[in-house]
């Protein structure tokens, strides 16, 4: 049987013209997806059974659906600080849950944006984000620029769905209508294929960003003979050929949330975009990488009013990035209890915060082995989402989808293993 | 069954001209009733305020707007903050309160139904996620149509039923109620950072005009015989001198034959409409032209977009408005362009009495409503959040109640701004009947919902009712403006399909609402022609395929589908 | 004259957040009233006399209080959260939001004062012995203004951000400080007596004096020569010119 | 001889193919190991597929090194995931994020073992 119009589960492209071959209830073929999106969606080894372990050094042993259960219930309900992390590569669903477990437990709600684009939205905090839908830039931009981003590695449709060959209404001639100006430390992939690579000195994106605003400004002349690497003509070059945009589009990586001034480097390509608009029009958006780590802020955002790093213990959110993130916690050896659900805090996160991880129960709920397994206590498989469960996901530019379900398998949902976690918080708080 | 009587209710219901009558009301199973049998759970209202459930038929409480405004507003969202209790969840947010906040915030006020005013389609699925968050209150949406590619084309082509064919499948699409129009053309425009200027300024590179867009979706409208009108945010919105653009647009559908017992057109949030004046600068009120058109015209009703004092956050389709406010202001700017359909942005905004910008503004708002003789004319709204959060409702019915209010608000106010608008000369002072009329009854009527048992509380209609602690007997509103604005804030009951779900101002219980949305048809050659043109725009053009755009039904809880259609 | 005196029981872990630590909740309270007071471990609400032995001497008005900590506090958030007078002096360590909306009295740490000391403060003074966290005197995400009034002084150094969005008081740092001090200054002035960088960005108005060394100029000041103040001569910047600023910006 | 650089980790293509694989040898390969270029490379004699040594303030990590052009001078890659991690700041500079890009490294020849993940993961129990 031949699946149409599949949407893909795993990066923020979520591309939805994938055709899924599927026979005897296993999928045999994927077409239109990129390399990443196939391997996702054709599935990996997976743990076949609930496991737990006193000691993280021992060896798991199996144990049933209800004993993993009642013990990751019995943890969180002990907990004076539980971490709540991952809430990314799993359904709008499951988030919903999500949000009531941690409010039920008084725990920390956290989501993969905490290391990748958590500082987007704390730069948005700021500024705002002037941006738009990913087939408004294809219709429209002509000027086109990667800042600090790589999408031919991870994101590897982009280009050709909605940013660099994509032909569109008023772009109809696909690459050859847009300028490609690729920012980056490092000439990538990406930057091989653009029409100007600029590169920038490792840190230093905010400096440049500033200039820029000052060029666009017509005020070049308190600019530097050279900014963060970059000379001051190519700025006030590149400043007219932004100026000179019908419609530009500034998409933007882990380069700039990653690195030095972090939330800062997007507050001012924030305000680079606003300034640019006086001119032409021009937005921005940032490439996310987890197919639904956009959903995630979408949910908790709605439900709690925050995106991330959201501290239910006094019963209402409190949220304050440096303060409540996973890492800030880890880092200060704050926690009692991490339970982890679709992310991998032991694969993203540093091993020094990792460490810390080490002494405090962890549950896992994952379809997958991965390195937060080897520092879990309790490891409840799930179903994987979007190819075994249908349900919501949140595109980079927070087009709201709905995943299908390619399969059938026995495991059980994600929204499941947490509906029954929560029965079992209340049955021990003795609350209905 | 449940069964509930209410005794001794003092009773305003304008939909069935109930005018401050002492009786009893009886409910069973979740609908008002001639009378019940002697087991029924009873409420002794005691002589007080009894009125329908509230109705809001502006506002923007769900969907991808909001939601930004809550992303972008930490500053907000620790305001009015509440802890989970055994019954709610924990409140966030002032001007952009959490999904929990919405729906309690409206039941304390004795609200039971509110429908979101913004709903792109592409964005849909969003807003219907949000809805089923919102506990309590029943909701609908407005579809917007108006920089739609499909519509512009249509009309271009002079195919009337295609733009009906695409407004039906549009509704469908998006789970919409009813057709919303902002600043027709503009979203397009600003898809290059431009802007329309007027009902006869062409939409680049479509060429068809705002006044096309109003005059041909008015049509189609009518053709579907939907519930509602269509409901417009005019062009030009939020520039001194905007009235003339206004008083045009008043004039395009004046001769539109509504199928149905309504309007042929609502404008909302008509302050923002209402300016004289050629600049910031010498900016004034023309409220008084706009209630003049009102009072000599029946095709047309309006709500106010009164302005609070304090903090909002702005929020609209209107993508250009939002770039000047925040350009204007040095505020945070969210701009959303929704491809080939519309735009939209957000500025969060404070609103300070000493500014006679804003004190004009809230003039005029006050002005619309009083000015304007026939109560069913004026809804009374805030735009919230754009002129303020609807938690201030109270506050503005006080101001409509009373002078001695609006006086003691005036001292605190800019003087330039009595200059410049006709406040301070105005007696009026609404009375309960005319706020049951303003706040819940002309809403359910605007939107086509009295048959659906809102805004009255006649025989068959929803039980949906609130209880205010407060006698009308023995209140001079006129004066006791602070007990009627503490009485109307937290509403003694407020019964929802018959259940109590506020008592006493706090929540008792959170049951999901319903959603409403219409589905319509048009010809079938007419749809036929359209899909061929969608099926193009979804190849070429849209980011998102065919099959995975609509709405499915599983987002949508406890649907009421209204199926009407060409006759 | 009211004199409390606050040793911690334990070695905190979890933090402990206890805005109720002011001059104003303990003015004229006994040591079993102020025992009952609640503060939060994690999600537990737990009665400050089981974190903390406690000893009342006397009792006067919240301007007559003097509240002192001797012991381990470095895990204890919110100490004097919105005091409007009287007095803290914090013989060790601090956690977070030590003074935050602060609006008079006075708060000594001794040792480090962890980030947001003096988060949004309105009054008041805060002195800092040791080295401070990030965001000295900074505003609460998304809020336009930080400080408005009052004075912080850093002995030490303080990390990045230093008084973001500030619109009004003034910052001492003794020490060096890190990225970006004054950020989005809309009229407060910050003293740098060591090294920085990238000072000043989106300063609308406001002063900003680096005694230190700045490696990283943001690109986006007018230089207008050397000028002096308080008899040392610095180069005056004026910007951040991409906001239209009309901050002045000293750097030696 | 060591090489004084800046480390930065970041997405790729295998990273992401093997992110739900990550027990297997070709996670490994996809995310163990350093790119640099072949100046850099010549700095500290070793050729593609021979291990480096890769030292932080914050931990070391020994992966075998690749040669990537686009590397400016001093400019050392390791694909997101435990090798990366095993060198990346914890210090979440007040806004959360820790550092993971823009940390000074030093770089030399090594004839260590890298190690496998459950390796890396075993370090830090």
């Amino acid at each position: 049987m031949l699946i149409k119009d599949v949407i893909c589960p795993f990066c923020g492209c979520l591309c939805d013209d994938l055709a899924v071959e599927v026979e005897n209830n296993k999928v045999i073929d994927v077409k239109h997806a990129c390399k990443i999106g196939a391997a996702k969606i054709r599935g990996h080894n997976r743990i076949e059974a609930p496991m737990m372990r006193e000691s993280k050094t021992d060896e798991f042993r199996e144990v049933s659906y209800d004993e993993a259960i009642n013990e990751a219930a019995r943890i969180l309900v002990d907990s004076k600080r539980p971490l709540m992390y991952g809430w990314a590569s799993c359904l709008c669903e499951m988030m919903k849950k999500g949000v009531l477990l941690a409010e039920e437990v008084g725990g920390i709600l956290d989501n993969t944006a905490s290391v990748c684009h958590g500082p987007s939205a704390l730069g948005v905090q700021e500024k705002g984000i002037p941006t738009g839908t990913l087939g408004q830039f294809a219709n429209r931009a002509d000027v086109v620029i990667f800042w600090g981003c790589n999408p031919v590695q991870a994101h590897p449709r982009h280009m050709s769905r909605y940013s660099v060959f994509a032909k569109g209404f008023f772009t109809n001639k696909g690459r050859k209508d847009r300028k490609i100006v690729v920012v980056d430390v490092r000439k990538t992939d990406t930057a091989e294929m653009a029409d100007e690579y600029v590169q920038v000195n490792p840190g230093e994106d905010y400096k440049l960003l500033a200039a820029f605003r000052a060029a666009v400004a017509d005020k070049a002349d308190v600019i530097p003979d050279t900014v963060a690497g970059v000379s001051k003509e190519k700025i006030v070059e590149l400043a007219a050929a932004m100026k000179g945009a019908k419609y530009g589009i500034v998409y933007f990586g882990m380069g700039v949330t990653q690195t030095r001034c972090k939330y800062k480097n997007i507050d001012i390509a924030v305000s680079l975009t606003t300034d640019l608009n006086a001119y032409t029009k021009f937005s921005i958006i940032p490439m996310r990488g987890h197919y639904n780590v956009t959903g995630a802020g979408q949910v908790f955002a709605w439900e709690t009013g925050y995106v991330n790093g959201i501290d239910m213990s006094r019963g209402v959110p409190y949220y304050n990035p440096g303060e409540t993130c996973s890492n800030d916690m880890l880092m200060r050896e704050e926690l009692d209890s991490a339970f982890v659900i679709g992310g991998d805090a032991g694969a993203h996160f540093p091993a020094q915060s990792i460490a810390r991880m080490a002494k405090i129960p962890v549950i896992q709920v994952d379809p997958f082995h991965n390195p937060t397994t080897e520092m879990a206590n309790i490891v409840i498989p799930v179903k994987v989402s979007g190819v075994e469960l249908a349900g919501t996901a949140y595109r980079m530019d927070s087009v709201c989808l709905r995943m299908r379900k390619l399969v059938d398998v026995d495991f059980p949902s994600d929204e499941e293993v947490l509906d029954k976690i929560l029965a079992k918080v209340k049955e021990i708080k003795g609350v209905s | 069954m449940s069964e509930l009587l209410i005794k001794n209710a003092v009773v305003y219901d304008p939909i069935n001209k109930v005018n401050g009558e002492k009786m009893d009301i009886a409910v069973k199973d979740g609908k008002i009733v001639d009378s019940i049998g002697n087991g029924a759970d009873v409420i002794d209202a005691a002589g007080r305020l009894v009125y329908p459930g509230g109705v809001d038929a502006h506002t923007h409480i769900a969907g991808s707007k909001v939601n930004i405004g809550r992303i972008m507003r930490p500053d907000d969202s620790r305001l009015n903050n509440k802890p989970r209790t055994k019954i709610t969840r924990p409140y966030t947010g002032y001007t952009v309160p959490n999904v929990y906040a919405m729906g309690y915030g409206y039941a304390e006020m004795g609200y039971t139904t509110a429908f979101e005013a913004a709903i792109p389609i592409l964005k849909a699925r969003h807003t219907h996620e949000e809805f089923e968050e919102i506990p309590i209150i029943d909701k609908g949406g407005l579809t917007l149509f108006s920089s739609n590619w499909m519509v512009m084309d249509a009309i271009r082509e002079d195919d009337l039923d295609r733009v009906a064919a695409y407004v039906a499948w549009g509704l469908e699409a998006s789970r919409g109620w009813g057709v919303k129009i902002v600043n027709p053309g503009g979203g397009e425009a600003w898809g290059f950072g431009k802007n329309v200027a007027g009902l006869d300024d062409p939409v680049p590179n479509f060429e068809v005009t705002p006044r096309q867009i109003i005059r041909y979706l008015a049509e189609a409208n009518e053709k579907l015989n939907l519930p509602h009108s269509i409901h417009l945010h005019c062009n030009n919105l939020g520039k001194p001198g905007n009235y003339t653009t206004t008083l045009e647009t008043f004039d395009i559908c004046k001769d539109i034959k509504p199928k149905r017992d309504r309007q042929a057109v609502h404008l909302t949030h008509i302050q923002f409409n209402s300016w004289g004046g050629n600049h910031w600068g010498d900016m004034e009120s023309k409220g008084d032209e706009i209630a003049k058109y009102m009072n000599k015209n029946d095709h047309l009703t309006i709500d106010m977009g009164q302005l609070v004092f304090g903090s909002a956050t702005t929020m609209t389709a209107d993508g250009p408005v939002q770039y000047a406010n925040a350009k204007l202001l040095k505020a945070r700017w969210a701009n959303g362009d929704v491809e080939l359909e519309d735009a939209s942005g957000v500025t969060p905004l404070s609103y300070h009495p000493e500014s006679y910008i804003h004190g004009i503004m809230w003039a005029i708002g006050l002005e619309l409503a009083l000015l304007t003789e026939d109560p069913w004319k004026v809804l009374m709204t805030t735009d919230h959040p754009n002129g303020g959060p609807y938690v201030n409702y109270p506050d503005v019915v006080t101001l409509l109640m009373s002078k001695k209010k609006r006086e003691e608000a005036m001292a605190k106010i800019a003087d330039l701004t009595f200059e410049r608008t006709s406040i301070a000369t105005i007696d009026r002072e609404l009375d309960w009947y005319d706020i049951a009329i303003k706040t819940r009854s002309a809403h359910s009527k605007i939107l086509g919902m009295v048959e659906y048992g809102k805004g009255h509380l006649g025989v068959g209609a929803d039980a949906d009712i609130a209880i205010y602690d407060l006698k009308p007997d023995e209140t001079d509103s006129t004066i006791e403006y602070e007990k009627v604005k503490a009485a109307l804030r937290r509403a003694a009951y407020t019964i929802k399909d018959g259940a109590i779900v506020v008592k006493d101002g706090e929540i008792t219980a959170t049951p999901m609402g319903r959603t409403y949305w219409v589905k319509s048809t048009a010809p079938s050659d007419a749809h036929d022609r359209m899909m061929a043109d969608l099926k193009m725009k979804f190849k070429n053009y849209y980011s998102v395929n065919f099959a995975n755009y609509m709405v499915q039904d599983e987002y949508v809880h406890n649907p009421v589908i209204e199926e009407c259609g060409y006759a | 004259m009211q004199k409390i005196t606050l040793v911690p029981k334990e070695q905190f872990k979890i933090s402990i957040e206890a805005e109720t630590i002011t001059p104003d909740n303990f003015a004229g309270k006994s040591a079993q009233d102020i025992g009952a007071m609640i503060a939060y471990e994690g999600n537990t609400p737990r009665p400050l006399s089981e974190l903390f032995d406690i000893t009342v001497d006397g009792s006067a008005d919240a301007a007559d209080v003097k509240i002192e900590i001797n012991g381990n506090v470095a895990r204890v958030k919110r100490i004097g959260e919105g005091m409007s007078a009287g007095e803290i002096v914090v013989n060790g360590d601090v956690d977070m939001r030590c003074g935050a909306l602060m609006r008079g009295g006075s708060i000594t740490v001794t040792g480090y004062a962890d980030s947001w000391v003096g988060r949004e403060m309105r009054g008041g003074e805060i002195t800092v012995k040791g080295n401070a966290g990030f965001y000295v005197g900074a505003g609460y995400r998304g809020e336009p203004c930080g400080m408005t009034g009052g004075k912080i002084t850093v002995f030490g150094n303080a990390r990045d951000y230093v008084g973001e969005h500030l619109c009004g008081g003034e910052i001492i740092i003794k020490g060096n400080a890190g990225i970006l001090p004054g950020v989005s200054n809309k009229g407060g002035k910050i003293i740098i007596e060591g090294d920085t960088d990238m000072p000043g960005s989106e300063m609308t108005k406001g002063t900003i004096i680096v005694k230190g060394t700045v490696t990283e100029m943001m690109p986006v000041y007018q230089n207008e020569g050397i000028e002096t103040v308080d008899g040392v001569e610095y180069t005056k910047y004026v910007g951040d010119v991409t906001v239209d600023g009309v901050g002045e910006l000293f750097v030696k | 001889m060591k090489l004084d650089a800046i480390f930065i980790s970041g997405r790729t293509v295998n990273q992401g193919v093997n992110l739900e694989n990550k027990s297997s040898t070709a996670y490994f390969d996809a995310a163990g190991y350093c790119e640099m270029n072949s100046t850099d490379a010549g700095k500290i004699s070793t050729d593609p597929g021979n291990n480096v040594k890769v030292t932080t303030d914050f931990g070391n990590v020994v992966v075998p090194m690749r040669i990537c052009e686009g590397n400016p001078d001093g400019l050392i890659f390791i694909p997101m995931g435990p090798w990366a991690n095993a060198v990346a700041s914890p210090d979440t500079a007040g806004c959360g994020m820790p550092g993971f890009k823009g940390l000074p490294a030093t770089v030399e020849s090594t004839d260590e073992k890298a190690p496998t993940m459950p390796e890396l993961m075993a370090r830090l129990k």
